[in-house]
């Protein structure tokens, strides 16, 4: 504990003598480091910054320092993260090779694909993407298409993937490709890297209902892929994914509380369709709000309680199977209150009369339908609890 | 008061739904919306519209019109609303040729009612002033002065509003901000002096506009109806366009349902059609039965107003909030459906969830409906 | 027409001449006739009118005359009916033999059969029950288990039914029997006419959550059963079957508005919960009750709206397919408002301070949630739109 | 405020679960019902709960009790829901031992708090007047008269009311029916002249008196709390009794939905288990994320009052609101999924039904409490 206290006391004293002033500020989405071959800097700072915390591998902190990383214990990475929290320091970078990624490299990858590619991902210098889905393979991604033949030292690859979020920007995509046909769709699925850059790789951004979006499709015409990119044994990626899909679903559960939202369906509420004596006028939309309000916090506070579990060393068992749905199926809750609140001030699209926060929310609105379609559907979600959690039969 | 079409209803249908498919398919509102047209619509399709005699048929024969009615007008929204299509009919062959029977003198029939049935004159009714549905809510002032009135105030989500060749305002020249009572319609030119007009578009790709008055000054000859006694007119007028609005609505949310189902048996996905999962056809078989009482609700209600029935304000609150809830749930059910691609922009499907909510708050939400049917039915 | 002008003037004056002042008032449900071999009638008025009606087959009175019935064409029948409904005539006779087993006798029965029951079904003398269901076949009723094993001139019956309305009152029932268990469930089904007085029949009442109620277990133990007494071909019963579930959904479907209820969910919300300014009080109530009687009328115009295509001979095509699920779940919400609404005043069961319609109205909630599960499951009819008027996949 | 039971909580968990599976399980229920028991729960199991330690958990140790506290009880509460056992654990070890608690002098502790403890004084609380929970709606006067106190009025819905030693009644000494200031509580004799009790049987087969003071003479002693300030005691033992009640029908619920799922598993129809239909599974489904997103709440509101937390009465609230709303989808959707046989009196899954409702109207219904939250979240 001692030690913990020293660590503490260093990590605050370096934080405050190396984070820019200007890095101690709330970030806005569009300043998030990306980092990649062609990085974008806003500021001068956000490059000091991240140089310095990938110098120290805190980008990473608890990767070994071998592959780039800090090399902390996790409770030494929860001080880093309290440190930073205290002061205000924002993230340095962001990127899918850090939250998902690396944890698959550390765990399937072989010696060679850790040294080639960790520490580039600590230092931000490549940006990767994920390639799964597929226009024919959503729900069923097992039934995913794109192939890889191996020809002597390369695979081919030739495909198309959707949902490739910053496929646009990234410089490399980790993807799911068929490698044997023959057999039962998930024993012929394999993890393969792929360098953006090689020839026959092209990716169009989507265009959502909600305007211009982080989605792309990819193509791959004959592109040829090092067989050394190959992570894992050959037909063995669908263990693989399957991991990396765990982790998505918890982030995207999350969604309703990643940030302190500024307004509120009750706000809006009180704003836009009338207050009276300090409440929402009209006590049939109050009650809409506080059913609302009702069912996220009962919801909130059951991810505290698996969070408590968790820490006391219990399993929290069947809990975690419910947050994907129901944080998702929460988030569209919250805007489809908040956009029948506002009436047609929450209806509009452009147009210099509307507040800009309203014009905001009306596209947040619309791009929360996606919560319960992406990472893997409601459907799929209630069918993963009847069948893991209450044990129903096929 | 029937709840089956006659011959001739069923036939205005047949042609409206084909004239729809045909020219003014969903593709045509992408267009509309990707070239930023100036109108917000087609007027050489206007035109035909009116030469079809879609406009003319709340207009009595002796003002060129058919006075064929709602039911038959109903049916033509409702092909509208199968292909998302935008056009004046809600404003003009609607609301400004139902404001203009219920309400105008000789003179003003005269002048306004053969440009509307040709298709020349577009009207637009400035009612709203606030976020939410209020017809009495009104505090836009018109103040009488030299034997005309002033108008001074600001109207928004007016449907058509930058188009407009004329303005169906509603003013108050008596009472409180929320009176029934002391409110006035005036026809103004949307081009008068004083008259500042911004368009804006809403997330269905449609037109509103926030429009003010500064000291607009109209001539005594603007006052349609009564003085101070325009709240009734209005609430006939509103009830044609909610029932004929629900008519629309109801058109796309057939339109969506069936996109869906057929995309349900369409896609496949772990071997099998989706629509094989028997949780997607519990959802759809909820969703036709919704189709089908919202279907009764609509034809009821415009049946009703035909027949200026005692219960027709309470059946055109029925209609609507019925309208509102179906075409709610059919357009989230046919994007969730759909999956990812109902999420492109490319795809059509999401342009029906986006029509909903503006359709939604458009003269009333179905909170709004069920309210006012409360109280028509003495609870 | 002038025919029908005639016989509508003939009917009129019979029914003045014939029908017990008594008769002509409302009828509680205790006093309706259900006729049988020893038959209960509260007051002579009872009998004399339906022997009255019974002679001139007027308690069935399209069936043809040479079986007791009255003869009548449709038009005939439908003046009849309005006449009687003029004057406020009690129906004389309420029977499943009349709605149930007749119909299909004429449809499905010989000559000896029909001769047998039909003309006793018109003057009451026999009262008839349905045996369909089985402890272990209820959605799936084409699982029914009961055997009936052919022997020389007899089937020798054994098994179990279920829910077979008043057959503790009973003298005979028409049952689905499984008479080839070789084949595939729907094709050995047969349908047999039972004696109730044979030896070997047992019927016990079931106790519902309501309350006592009409519904029986019907037990057969090596019951005798004459081979005549089968309907139909052998192992072609379920044919039979269906036409008779079509029958009862029907029926069921139009059970809201089977009398105009004196307790509505307004009436109730206004008594019980309050009311202001001539309103229901609380506006989430009464943003529920609207909710509610909304769907209501809807469903209620859609109703009129199937039976003007009918009249018009347009075919109501898929619209008959929601009636039983549509009406049995807003009978279901109809009921739960009032009880709701009354608060702890709708919740009493014995007890000398609640008000006997509002425990009538507690034991009508209980009861209407039978409604979405007798005579085929809102689960079975979201499956048949689903099948037959989606026309989604299996 | 830990969202996970300590060591000793769990262990009175699991000394509660074997107690109410082994002896009161759901048949005990029936057996009272049937024999139209005159008490309508078995004195002999609540001096064995009462051995236990339950009826101390609220009682401070220097009256006799643990005060092992809310979190404890509920533990209680919930296997008492699971078999549906009718006790005097919500009246007299929540209600009673509260009021006592939080607003007895030190002479009233001495004279009722033995006896509750110890399982012998039953205590029933004399709230309501109307068909709805409403704290503050009190009609019921008391005035003073000869230096003692003079009540008149009606209560109803007064649980265990009939077989109640000491009422604990809430009566207007100030101001107007809806005040919230001018109530006070008073401790009643049961059999105290000019008490007559009515008892009525609820739909969940528990008891219910309506009672009539009729000029009922009470010394000064028998005020409990300060006079015209009873609300806030009133508020605080109600919050603790809606706390109780939710983990009761959370023990409810969690039981009817685990009856359903093993009867999905067990039923078979069309050759497979009914389980196996997906519209079905997702209907469960939906139900275990209500389920534990309820158990979250009752945990947290009984936790935040043991801590006396700032936001516990908003978390009592948000507790019972989902207590509310879950047991009645679980009720609904055990009678249906069970099919005919749930229909019947001789299977079990009907009482979780009625239980469900009867509970819902107990100190407040989803809708008292989501404005409640709302009004306490300042909207």
């Amino acid at each position: 504990m001692a030690d913990l206290d020293r660590f503490r006391a260093e990590t605050r004293a370096w934080l405050e003598a190396n984070c820019p002033a200007s890095m101690r500020t709330p970030m806005p989405d569009e300043e998030i480091v990306w980092g990649g071959r062609k990085p974008v800097f806003q500021h001068p700072d956000q490059k000091l910054w991240l140089d310095r915390m990938a110098a120290k591998g805190w980008t990473a902190p608890t990767w070994p320092a071998r592959y780039g990383g800090g090399g902390l214990t996790e409770p030494e990475a929860a001080v880093l993260e309290e440190e930073m929290r205290a002061l205000g320091c924002r993230p340095p970078l962001r990127s899918f090779g850090l939250t998902m990624l690396g944890p698959v490299l550390l765990e399937y990858g072989n010696e060679e694909q850790r040294q080639e590619h960790l520490p580039k991902i600590v230092r931000g210098e490549i940006r990767w993407c994920q390639g799964y889905s597929e226009p024919g393979a959503g729900s069923d991604l097992a039934g995913l298409q794109t192939r890889a033949v191996l020809q002597g030292e390369h695979y081919l690859v030739n495909g198309h993937k959707i949902w490739t979020s910053y496929a646009h920007y990234a410089d490399w995509i980790f993807a799911l490709v068929r490698t044997d046909p023959t057999v039962r769709k998930h024993d012929g699925i394999s993890f393969l890297l792929i360098d953006m850059a090689s020839p026959g790789v092209r990716a169009r951004p989507i265009r959502l209902i909600s305007g211009a979006s982080v989605f792309c499709e990819t193509f791959f015409e004959n592109v040829q892929v090092p067989a050394a990119n190959l992570v894992g044994e050959p037909n063995k990626g669908w263990t693989i994914a399957k991991r990396l899909l765990e982790h998505e679903r918890k982030s995207i559960g999350g969604i309703g509380d990643r940030a302190k939202p500024t307004r509120t369906p009750e706000s809006v509420a009180k704003e836009l369709a009338g207050e009276a004596d300090g409440r929402i006028a009209d006590p049939v939309l109050r009650d809409a709000v506080a059913r609302f309000n009702i069912d996220n916090a009962a919801f909130q506070l059951t991810r505290r309680r698996a969070q408590e579990m968790a820490e006391a060393g219990e399993p929290p068992g069947p809990l975690s199977a419910m947050f994907k749905y129901y944080g998702t199926e929460l988030n569209k809750r919250r805007y489809e209150l908040m956009v029948g609140a506002a009436g047609t001030e929450g209806l509009g699209w452009e147009g210099e009369d509307f507040d800009p926060a309203a014009l905001k929310t009306t596209r947040e609105w619309l791009r929360s339908k996606a919560n319960s379609i992406e990472g893997g559907t409601s459907e799929v979600q209630l069918n993963i609890i009847a069948k893991r959690v209450l044990g129903l039969p096929d | 008061m029937a709840l089956t079409l006659s011959a001739d209803a069923r036939m205005v249908r047949d042609t409206a739904m084909d004239f729809f498919r045909e020219k003014s398919p969903v593709t045509e509102l992408r267009r509309l919306r990707d070239t930023n047209d100036a109108d917000g619509f087609s007027r050489r399709l206007w035109r035909e519209m009116a030469e079809l005699g879609w406009t003319g048929f709340l207009v009595p024969e002796e003002h060129g019109g058919s006075g064929f009615g709602m039911v038959g007008l109903a049916q033509v929204m409702e092909a509208a609303g199968r292909t998302l299509a935008a056009s004046p009919l809600l404003g003009t062959a609607l609301i400004g040729a139902s404001a203009l029977d219920l309400a105008g003198n000789a003179e003003q029939k005269d002048a306004h009612l053969p440009g509307l049935v040709a298709g020349e004159t577009v009207f637009a009714l400035a009612l709203e002033e606030g976020p939410h549905h209020a017809p009495h809510r009104i505090a836009t002032a018109a103040r009488q002065e030299d034997g005309g009135w002033v108008l001074s105030g600001e109207k928004r989500f007016v449907l058509d509003g930058h188009v407009a060749d004329v303005l169906i305002v509603a003013a108050r020249t008596s009472g409180a901000a929320t009176d029934r009572a002391g409110v006035t319609l005036f026809l103004a030119p949307g081009d008068a002096p004083g008259v500042a007009c911004t368009r804006s578009i809403m997330a269905d790709s449609r037109n509103a506009a926030r429009i003010r008055f500064d000291a607009v000054r109209l001539g005594p000859e603007a006052v349609l109806g009564r003085v101070d006694a325009g709240a009734d007119v209005l609430e006939a007028v509103l009830d044609r366009a909610r029932a004929g609005l629900a008519a629309e609505m109801l058109g796309s949310a057939e339109e969506c349902f069936e996109r869906t189902v057929q995309y349900l048996k369409d896609r496949r996905q772990f071997g099998v059609p989706i629509g094989s999962f028997q949780a997607l056809k519990h959802r759809a078989a909820r969703m036709f039965c919704e189709l089908e009482t919202t279907r009764s609700a609509v034809l009821a209600a415009n049946a009703a107003l035909d027949a200026r029935a005692n219960d027709a304000a309470a059946l055109v609150s029925l209609a609507k909030a019925k309208a509102n809830e179906t075409l709610h749930l059919v357009g989230n059910e046919g994007v969730q459906m759909h999956g990812g691609i109902g999420m492109t922009d490319e795809h059509e499907i999401g342009f029906f969830m986006k029509r909903a909510r503006v359709a939604e708050a458009t003269f009333g939400t179905a909170a709004f409906h069920r309210d006012r049917y409360a109280a028509l039915n003495g609870y």
